[in-house]
């Protein structure tokens, strides 16, 4: 029994600290917050791309660094705590595990080299408009290999060279790469409440398509990468909660209130405990996830789905009482907190709202209770 | 128990109801400088009727209403489009504590004019380190060489109303060797000196309603001396007395705008949101508070109309309010699902409130009294329980351990 | 604008304080609580009857003493307070209220001066086991004037001497009064999370009834009786929830720890501070629903929820806290904060579970909403 | 990361599994007088091969063996009906005590005996008066008139298997006129003294698992006092350090107990409960918990297998599971509706869970640490945040300030 990374994942962890203690401080993504023409920072994202982080679960045939899962979930959670303005999850955790998951040969020595180079930027469009996308809503459609429909919202629809659409060929639903170069692609861009991630929405007019994966199967495979993703998502989420929690405790310990730490009244104490608390719950249950992800277990979609409840709620009860633990200091525009409160939202939205995964998971128990296997 | 209005209420009602038809403004204006005039004019037209300060006794040019008069005049006018208030924070709190302890010349220099909207005034009272702490402020005033002017320098925060004030009301430390409190004066100063400066503060939503506002060698009379040198500290105990007078509400979106977005979500399984009964029993959970809120305000409104003081009402709701805003605009951002991000024009009109929301209810939790504090002020002085261990109580307020 | 009791009303609060203060300590529920072959104080529910109380809102004409509901209101907070171990609730909020609402001139010159009296016992009969009851659900009928049918549990079943049923007549539902001390009926004593307040099954076989309003109109005559009933249940929930407070809070003064009183720490400080605000959330919600109740405003349906759901919220959560506070000594048989954790769940179950009443609040909102009176 | 057994401790596990195969007994017993009898058995087996006290080091007659073989031989032991175990406060708290401080004549008296199951031991800590401080103990122990011995009068609780005990470790204060964590000392007692009297205390389940225990001129030979005169609270940190180390797992109903139930009762609009999307919320958060709590302790069990001391694990664990154990039977509970008050044979077997844990659940927020005290030892000892400010450290104990 070992529940815990390995020595050689702690040191690629500590490693990727320092790089981005260096190169992405917080005013990185303040810096995108406060540029309206801007939606990412694209001098990190090439640092970043030159660490082979982006290739670390892509196989070495493929040019990437062959490492594997864990290595990336030590790599999302500093990402985390950095709350990067960079694509990295649409690329990373959405195309190219799609990519690794379904595409055929051809696409996988097409499409996977260039992304673990950094060349690729990727996205996953799945929505629609507000609200829970249903089979029925989906009003995407494939006829001859050319997309029409629109997609909103698109998370790094604007830089994103290649998008993995969701979408209906024959009545029946399926994922299609699109290269959002082409000129039958409109895109425009939309604010979003976390700045530092953009997004668009996406316009499609005759594009051209590839299909990835069977026709048919594309709930079920956006399903699969849903659950991966949430993991690795999971694992960003822990970094930034943690971070929330280390920001509350040095102001804690630094604003004194009647004469003491403000850090020395229960009030604040208990807070911090639960928000201590909350993000150990998110850690456990995220290792568990890294786990299932690794070996790729049955557990995946009970693992990923508890995972991502877990580090939603961690990150937002961490990035809003480390708001109040700053006080009045803490709402102002200058201070980081509210960098983190939007980050917060944006990555439990982006893959689908928590509830959404608690309805996953209990599904899946209510299944396994019909099978005895409780 | 009835909400039906006595009989002299009903006819003041019916009163007001008449005046405002005839009298409120056509044209509010778009610039803030037509904004500001067009919300002075309107206070001169109040006050020369008596609808200006209300509850202000006759002595000081008030009508001596009562404060149920007080309610029904903001009721009524809350039915209108009326100018913005830049009024609220000085005869909310700054003249009465003028009239409550400066000299006769300053009461009459002040009093009338502001009641009539020809000047407006702001409340210089936290600073950076000095929120919750107010008996810490740093703020310094000291005798001019020689003579009893008095100098000020020091740097104030979270000043509403500050860049359209004339003149602002001033918590300052003139003692620094003896224990915290006992070492404050309180002045009011000129804001159009030279020696004042604002800077709005920009919050997390964007917005700036709150300056900061630097003191640099603002040379002030004594005869602008609120109360006794060294009782500032009693004198502000004065101004957020009156403070908890003030009918507050925190704005922001409500029970029934989730239920209308809710209808027009689809949620899991494609059916509208609103049928997910977790929803329904938030939704639920958030009118039961919302009205509780209301209910409370009229307990209190009783109270205040047969005489009592008010209690701790206010602080009540805003514990209640804050917390609800977030987390109602916390759960309709999640109703949303992945749009939940979008923000801006392509959001509807009340997507874009409960963004707004969510961006502004943290600082709801904190300005005018943090959770925290407030849950305090509710343990010690209605429970009853001990206060806190004070360590900076008995020391001289140069030698009590700090911070950042 | 007069948004509280009357002076008179008040007057009656603190005579009926000081009487339940002589006559009903703790240690009365206690008894009950103990005693397994008892269900109820005697002595007390005499004393109480001779007080008048249950005739308070009982019109003169009927033998009551024809106050209103604002006086049965502060009444049911004081019970409430001491938490009574007598069937005051099944009589006169349900049985009393229930002939008031649909009995005609005979059932009432024959029921409600027996009541006003304390001679005789009322109950309600709805439940028919473990859930939500539905239409679908009921299994209790009526043919020819005889009823057949099960109800469990039904609150002060074993002791009392009529009680108003819910059946099917036809085809269609109605509420029928029916002698529990006639032969046919059958009644079992059921152990209750509360013993202080006992329940029964009663099994009716060929049970002669007489109806209380028109037939198919039983779901609704539930529903407006139970309105009535949630109002006069809240002030009892918030009389209850006061208490908790009021003894937490001694206690904290009392109780030392570490050389203070541990009422000077925050963690208990806040916890008692939002027990607090619950409580005065409950108490203007109560208020709200006994103005409603009194006027018979047409407000009363969501009046009487929101007051149902507050006060059942804050009793929970003082009577939990409470212990909480009382540490060690407070999950002890001898202590009474457990009486006031059972008495809790008695009441904010016996007319139906509060997430029901969110449920009906909520439909009251929809239906404003698309009328657009809201 | 990897669940599976190292290939040691696999053939660690396969002998485990075959021993218990052979070994476990026939017969528990209905008596409390045959359990027990059977329990000391059962110990008596499993130390005679080194399964006694698997981490005990071999100079003491344990095995020496690592944490990672106690837990296997846990979970495996946890597959078959064996009997009740009243060794767990002795083998886990009062011997590593005994063995840390005691001298070596006590050490052989008592190791053995109590590893083979022979005697059973318990721990007389908190007092009415010193529950969550501990360090307010008032049993006083005073030397016999010009005797060596020592005499003990005072009242503990909460002392679990009192009843069944031979000996105890009992904290006395010997000097109330120092500060109060320097007048504590630490005895043995015998269980069996004449002035030893146990009295169960009913707790609101009806349950009475800890007892009162009195001590009334109880005299003990100043050998068998554990560690220095006013060395007791240090003793004592020994001890509770100890109890750390112990894998703790409350009992009550759980998720799947609750979603069972939820699929079999009628809910609102008589469909099953469990299709109402806020109960299924709350079961997605129970059982995320759960696991939690489940990965919490395989993470520590990780660390502690490569040689750490455990961590806060148990007070997170801890925290979470009291709470959610009294949200839990409380929402199952009211799932039943009006059915909810029924209590005793008209239950289903997992409704008379639900109600069992609703009434014990308040006592697990309590015992072996608050919710509060565990906050507060999260906020100190992990985050470093500042300890309360004490007014009860540099006073002689008499002069401390004491309720009741």
């Amino acid at each position: 029994m070992n529940f815990d990374f390995s020595d050689d994942q702690k040191f690629l962890k500590a490693e990727a600290r320092k790089f981005l203690d260096g190169n992405a401080p917080a005013s990185k993504a303040r810096a995108i917050l406060n540029d309206k023409d801007k939606s990412f920072d694209e001098n990190l994202w090439r640092a970043v791309a030159a660490q082979g982080w982006l290739g670390a679960a892509i196989p070495e045939r493929f040019g990437g660094l062959g490492l594997g899962y864990l290595e990336l979930c030590v790599i999302a959670e500093e990402l985390g705590r950095a709350i990067v303005p960079i694509p990295f999850a649409s690329t990373a955790y959405f195309l190219a595990e799609l990519i690794g998951l379904a595409g055929d040969e051809d696409q996988k020595s097409h499409i996977l080299p260039k992304i673990a180079k950094g060349e690729m930027i990727g996205s996953i469009a799945v929505a629609e408009g507000p609200g829970v996308l249903s089979p029925d809503g989906v009003q995407t459609f494939v006829v001859d290999g050319k997309l029409n429909g629109v997609k909103i919202p698109v998370t790094d629809g604007m830089i994103a060279h290649t998008a993995a659409v969701l979408a209906y060929e024959n009545g029946q639903p399926a994922l299609f790469l699109v290269d959002l170069q082409h000129g039958s692609v409109d895109r425009e861009n939309l604010d979003t409440l976390d700045p530092s991630r953009g997004a668009a929405v996406l316009k499609f007019n005759d594009s051209p398509v590839t299909r990835i994966g069977k026709l048919g199967e594309g709930w079920k495979l956006i399903e699969s990468l849903f659950d991966r993703a949430a993991v690795l998502l999971a694992f960003e989420q822990c970094g930034g909660s943690d971070r929330c929690l280390e920001m509350a405790r040095s102001y804690a310990l630094e604003r004194y209130a009647f004469g003491r730490p403000i850090g020395s009244y229960q009030a604040i104490k208990h807070k911090l405990a639960d928000m201590y608390v909350k993000n150990e719950v998110a850690r456990s249950s995220a290792y568990y996830g890294a786990w299932a992800l690794n070996t790729d277990a049955p557990e995946l979609p009970i693992a990923a789905s508890a995972a991502r409840i877990a580090a939603s709620d961690a990150f937002w009860f961490a990035s809003k009482e480390n708001i109040q633990t700053h006080g009045g200091i803490g709402f102002t525009w200058e201070m980081d907190c509210h960098l983190y409160y939007r980050r917060s939202h944006q990555l439990s939205l982006v893959a689908g709202a928590p509830r959404l995964w608690k309805e996953r998971l209990v599904s899946q128990l209510e299944k396994r209770a019909s099978d005895g296997s409780i | 128990m009835d909400f039906n209005d006595s009989p002299e209420d009903a006819e003041y009602r019916r009163n007001v109801r008449a005046w405002l038809d005839q009298n409120v403004p056509k044209k509010i204006g778009s610039t803030e400088h037509e904004k500001l005039a067009a919300a002075k004019d309107w206070q001169a037209k109040k006050a020369a009727v008596g609808y200006g300060c209300i509850t202000w006794p006759k002595e000081w040019g008030g009508p001596g209403g009562t404060a149920i008069q007080n309610v029904i005049f903001t009721e009524e006018e809350s039915n209108y489009q009326v100018p913005p208030n830049p009024f609220r924070i000085g005869l909310g709190m700054c003249l009465p504590t003028v009239m409550a302890v400066g000299d006769e010349d300053t009461k009459k220099r002040f009093v009338g004019p502001a009641m009539r909207g020809e000047e407006i005034w702001c409340q210089l009272f936290s600073e950076p380190s000095a929120g919750s702490d107010l008996g810490a402020s740093r703020t310094r005033a000291v005798r001019a060489d020689g003579k009893s002017d008095w100098i000020i320098n020091g740097q104030k925060v979270w000043t509403t109303l500050a860049q359209y004030s004339d003149y602002g009301i001033v918590i300052c430390r003139t003692d620094p060797n003896v224990p915290k409190h006992k070492g404050l004066t309180m002045f009011w100063v000129d804001m159009k000196d030279p020696g004042v400066k604002v800077t709005p503060i920009r919050q997390m939503s964007g917005g700036a309603e709150f300056n900061e506002v630097f003191l640099a060698d603002v040379r002030v009379k004594d005869s602008q001396r609120l109360g006794a040198v060294g009782g500032g500290w009693k004198v502000s105990l004065i101004t957020l007395m009156t403070e908890r007078l003030a009918v507050g509400k925190l704005s922001g979106a409500n029970w029934a705008q989730f239920l209308d977005a809710a209808r027009r979500t689809p949620g899991i399984g494609g059916t509208p949101a609103l049928k997910d009964q977790s929803l329904r029993e938030k939704l639920a959970d958030w009118y039961v508070q919302d009205e509780a809120i209301k209910h409370t305000r009229n307990r209190a409104m009783t109270a205040i109309s047969k005489g009592q003081i008010p209690g701790p009402e206010n602080s009540i709701s805003k514990i209640i309010a804050a917390t609800k805003l977030q987390e109602l605009s916390h759960a309709a951002v999640e109703m949303l699902d992945q749009y939940g991000i979008v923000s801006g024009p392509y959001l509807s009109e009340s997507a874009g409130q409960f963004h707004a929301t969510l961006l502004t209810a943290p600082g709801l939790r904190i300005a005018g009294g943090t959770d925290e504090i407030l849950r305090n002020i509710l343990a010690e002085r209605v429970l009853g329980l001990p206060g806190e261990i004070r360590v900076d109580k008995d020391v001289a307020f140069r030698d009590v351990p700090t911070g950042r």
